[in-house]
């Protein structure tokens, strides 16, 4: 197969997912059971490409560790990472396997409070988003808020921050923040979801490689068969169900 | 008698400094502690101030037992002035203020209320061009004179001195024993522990002799220096005075 | 006898020719060594790729005045929290002095406090009391990272502080206190009229370095929220993929910590000729 | 005065009296507070969120060993950082004080590299060459960020030693150096062994100082990737929604640091003691 | 002559220290300089033993001449012996090691070569039971004495003593000077600044009274002593030795 000669370690596929590895692109943390949207595409594409479950073996890297340019100890990291032009310049990304939408998270305090799906009314909220992800420059291109936002070093920071009361509102993509509403945010609330024409890159989600891997041919090689296959959009309809009836913000 | 110590004792830890002290000091006499360095000098006159407390034995002042442990030693200490061998000035004061300081604090007095009294100190003592100046801007003797001036300033009813020309380049020397000299014809009582024989022979009312913190031998400065009576007394001002 | 001031003495002579060749060498070595660092570092083949990545010019000017805003947050974190740190340092430090047996707890507390807040990573620190303490359920105001980013390096630094001041006052020699108890002066006006003042003066120069230490570790408190240099430095990097806005921090931060260091050391130094 | 030894003496009496009588009130005034704070605190409206919080037993009991493990990670950082560490900083010492002008380039450079590595925040350090160096292209095992980050607490902390040391130097009085030059003595054999071998000594408690900073800043790796335990703690914390796992990561700092730093204490105060 | 000072200039900054001082010395004298504190005693003998290069005059050591600036100080400082006032021991060292160092490293000497000529000296000066003790563990004569050994074991030309008794307490004066009396004995070229009057006028060659850093009057002790010629000398005569 295509991949032969072209991993970490002959034979296997090495995955990297966070630490910890978050709902519901994984679920409870264990990414070896398949369980949640990218645990499942991960086994997916793998099995595309000829390695059963037994020989796909998994790592952890910090967010900020895996963007870094420079040689790697994954041969692919799946953590929602966004696909952008300067990131391309330094790291390889596969075809995207899911696009999002961004979507606004915050609590029923502030709902209650007054806060309404409409640009002007997040303008004035007290915002946060996690420092690394691309969530940093679509929050002023999108709403642009008044006072400058609060930036954290990852998801579970920012939810920290949401619950003391320190931020209003954070900017997520849609399936994490409908999942730290439910789950990790007491009374938490997706407020909105921005429609995809108003971003200006629709946020779209790749596998990271190093910078000029071999491997990127047969992984989206991979991606694009299962697309084509309705495999990705069956998982997605699985794992990432909710996502309807979040309002679009005006 | 002005003080008496009693049969002091005094140990550090298990080392015995003072070991049965007895000394009667009269009013407005001069008494010279000398001894070998370690023989207790220094410790006899911090335990007379209350510095140290006593192990044992008792101190008496105008009649009054100062060496109870339950007493508070504050007001005691304001009656007997102690000058030390190194400069014990505060650097971070001037002269005049150095000697204001504690009067200021204990009898509430003002700075203008002080002010004359102290310039006349000053004075007598030919300090007063110096009153500003802060100690290290003052020779080693200039600096001993303004401890003595800042002891009297609490007017004292005894001042005790330790050894306060040990540390002084010998050129200094004589411009602070004139002081004690003067301070005797005022009449003031004091106790002193010197190593200037020279001194003691000539000025003291009393020599004392301490030899591991006992007083082996006393006497007018004439028994002592001229007739010892004891080897060890003997042996001391030998090496001291001896043939160099 | 008379000549001296006339004319070059033998050694000035001496010495002028000694300190002509020694500038020669200097100036010949130090231009060799910076010469070959010019020229071969470009040679070296990770040269284009270091440059791109650490020294672009092009980034250095786009982000240098963002980074410089955000400096300013650090600043003003330092200068609010310095007085508190000051004031609960001295606290601390004279609560470990009291020697009368009923305020025994003021000073078992003292050592206690002394002890934890040195023993733990201020990065630990002001993620608990950063995020921990606003998580109880405080209402803003109350709940601001700003505040509780502050609270944490305030009671870690005056720990430090504490004990500096501590040391302080011990350094002062046990016959200054004798002095002023010989006086017949209390014990507590001893410590504020003739302690304290020569304790605080004598350790300014150790006090100094606490506070350049302190000025570094604000960029702690990026990691609960506020976006101060290092944080913007970070969210530069990730979204133009090089490091030089790091670099520009670095240098923004060198800028004021270098001539603090120089002028810490340099008291420090004259201190210690003083003493010896 | 033969019976100075039978029987306490009246200040024995005295002092036998006053301790009994401090160590009542202490015990009493102790109590009280604790009993205070033991019984008030639980009364306090949010004491069971705070529980919950920050001392949530049973968290304590499953995040304890993979910590404590995790500890295990930065021992082993600060075991091989702390030799490194001292040579360099003992090779930089010594390059600033080299006084012949051919090697005026070393002093130099040990002039800025002091400046430049004390000026800057570690936790910048540790982004900049953690994440820096290892992304230019280096293959692997040469990118790990174990070795990088170890190299830039080394780099770092060496910066901080070399001036210790250095201070160390200049605070052997001149007349040392005085007493060996007189002898004849090069200088460099007067460095060897008269210099350096009191200077080593007597930086002894500084530099035990400087290695308990050391100690606590690896947790500063973590920011890079290992998962040592500040790391392993923010991991539980997301996971178990809760502050505790922070907690004993402090615990554990605290059973390394807190002998450590009394150590260090306890050998400054007798150096100081010993000095005056 | 064994040594000949010639017109020697130094000062630190503007502070004028030596103002053109010429002195001889001649082989197996000792000849002690006197005068007040600042006079510029320790910067003279500091400046023979080329510690300070001097800013102008000439030094000449047996007929040789050592102030050259361009000279290597290494190996004259070899052939000069000096005491300090304080103790100048490496206190990292034994007393032994302390002594051997130098010669062990200069003339690659072994341990077991000179530790007979090294147990003489300590043998000769009382110290053989304190050979193995750390200068901490040694009174300040016994330190004096070690450092006194410490320079002989180089075999200097000529040996400067820089008021080696004068951080000593008063009792341990004599243990020091009987030393140097000894080495006068075996014919060492001494010069000593000193300010035990006492020793000068009994064991002196020649004396030298400086003032300001000028050599301001020479002689004899007898006649320096007993028929100062200068006003100043007289002076400080008399408040050294004065009526106290
Ligand atoms: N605070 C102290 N703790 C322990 N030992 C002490 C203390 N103060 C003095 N000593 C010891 O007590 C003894 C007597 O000391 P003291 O200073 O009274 O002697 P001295 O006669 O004044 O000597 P000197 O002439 O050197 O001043 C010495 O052996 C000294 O080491
Ligand atoms: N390294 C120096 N830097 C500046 N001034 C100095 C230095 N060494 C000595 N002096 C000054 O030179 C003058 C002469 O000092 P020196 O020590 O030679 O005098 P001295 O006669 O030995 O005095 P003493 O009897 O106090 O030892 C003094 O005014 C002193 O302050
Ligand atoms: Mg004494
Ligand atoms: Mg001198």
């Amino acid at each position: 197969p295509c991949a032969t000669g072209k991993t970490l370690h002959d034979g296997t596929l090495t995955i990297a997912t966070g630490n910890p590895a978050y709902f519901p692109w994984v679920i409870d943390d264990a990414p070896e059971s398949g369980k949640g949207f990218e645990a499942a595409v991960a086994y997916a594409v793998a099995g595309k490409m000829g390695f059963d479950a037994d020989h796909v073996s998994w790592v952890r890297a910090s967010f900020d560790e895996s963007i870094q340019p420079g040689a790697k100890n994954f041969d692919v990291n799946m953590q929602q990472f966004s696909i952008t032009a300067d990131r391309d310049k330094v790291v390889d990304f596969s075809a995207p396997y899911y696009t999002s939408a961004m979507a606004v998270l915050t609590t029923k305090q502030i709902v209650e409070g007054g806060a309404k799906p409409t640009l002007d009314s997040l303008r004035k909220l007290k915002w946060g988003a996690q420092a690394s992800t691309t969530a940093v420059p679509m929050l002023v291109g999108l709403v642009n808020p008044d006072s400058d936002p609060m930036l954290y070093n990852d998801n579970a920071d920012v939810s920290a921050a949401l619950q003391a009361g320190q931020i209003d509102a954070a900017l997520f993509d849609l399936p994490t923040a409908l999942f730290l509403a439910a789950v990790t945010v007491n009374d938490g609330v997706v407020l909105g979801q921005f429609p995809a024409e108003r971003s200006t890159n629709p946020d779209q989600f790749g596998m990271l490689m190093e910078e000029g891997n071999p491997l990127k041919f047969c992984i989206d090689e991979a991606i694009n068969a299962l697309k084509q296959d309705g495999t990705l959009a069956k998982l997605e309809a699985t794992w990432l169900a909710e996502s309807t009836g979040v309002p679009v913000i005006k | 008698m002005k003080l008496q110590v009693k049969n002091v004792h005094k140990s550090f830890g298990h080392t015995k400094v003072l070991n049965g002290i007895s000394l009667d000091v009269a009013e407005g006499e001069m008494t010279c502690l000398i001894g070998a360095s370690g023989s207790g000098k220094s410790t006899l006159l911090r335990c007379i101030n209350l510095l140290e407390p006593v192990d044992d034995g008792e101190i008496w002042l105008d009649g009054a037992e100062i060496a109870d442990p339950a007493l508070d030693p504050q007001p005691i200490r304001q009656r007997i002035g102690i000058v030390f061998q190194s400069f014990n000035l505060f650097p971070h004061m001037t002269a005049e203020e150095n000697v204001m300081l504690a009067p200021r604090r204990i009898f509430k007095t003002s700075r203008d209320a002080l002010r004359p009294t102290v310039e006349e100190l000053f004075d007598r003592f030919g300090l007063k061009d110096r009153m500003h100046h802060y100690p290290d801007q003052l020779s080693g003797g200039q600096q001993q004179r303004v401890a003595i001036v800042r002891a009297l300033a609490m007017k004292p009813e005894i001042m005790l001195f330790d050894e306060i020309t040990s540390a002084l380049d010998p050129e200094l020397v004589n411009e602070v024993l004139q002081v004690l000299k003067s301070l005797k014809q005022d009449g003031m009582t004091m106790v002193l522990a010197t190593h200037e024989m020279a001194f003691a022979r000539d000025v003291a009312d009393k020599v004392c002799f301490l030899d591991k913190g006992s007083i082996l031998e006393q006497g007018t400065p004439a028994d002592i220096f001229s007739n010892p009576r004891q080897e060890r007394t003997r042996d001391f001002l030998a090496r001291v005075l001896g043939p160099r | 006898m008379s000549d001296s001031n006339k004319g070059p003495t033998r050694r000035q002579a001496h010495e002028r020719k000694l300190k002509r060749r020694s500038m020669i060498l200097a100036a010949i070595s130090t231009s060799v060594v910076v010469a070959a660092l010019v020229i071969l570092i470009p040679l070296t083949p990770g040269w284009e790729r270091v440059k791109q990545s650490f020294f672009n010019w092009d980034i250095v000017v786009r982000t240098f005045p963002k980074l410089l805003n955000a400096f300013l947050l650090d600043v003003a974190i330092f200068a609010w929290s310095v007085p508190l740190i000051a004031a609960l340092g001295l606290a601390i430090a004279l609560a470990r002095d009291v020697r009368d047996p009923v305020f025994y707890p003021l000073r078992l507390f003292g050592i206690l406090y002394t002890d934890i807040f040195r023993g733990v990573p201020v990065v630990l620190v002001v993620y608990l009391i950063g995020f921990g303490i606003p998580g109880l359920g405080l209402q803003r105001p109350f709940n601001s990272p700003y505040l509780w980013g502050t609270v944490a390096l305030v009671l870690t630094y005056a720990a430090y502080v504490a004990e500096i001041f501590r040391s302080g006052i011990e350094s002062i020699h046990a016959s200054q206190r004798n002095a002023a108890l010989s006086l017949g002066m209390s014990p507590s006006d001893t410590m504020r009229f003739v302690i304290l003042p020569q304790a605080i003066r004598r350790v300014v120069p150790a006090q100094m370095n606490i506070l350049i230490a302190l000025q570094k570790d604000v960029a702690l408190l990026s990691f609960i929220g506020p976006v101060e240099i290092f944080r913007q430095a970070g969210v530069f990097k990730s979204l133009l993929a090089s490091f030089t806005p790091y670099v520009v921090a670095a240098a923004i931060f060198l800028v004021v910590t270098i001539p603090a260091t120089r002028l810490a050391d340099h008291m420090l130094a004259k201190q210690n000729r003083a003493r010896s």
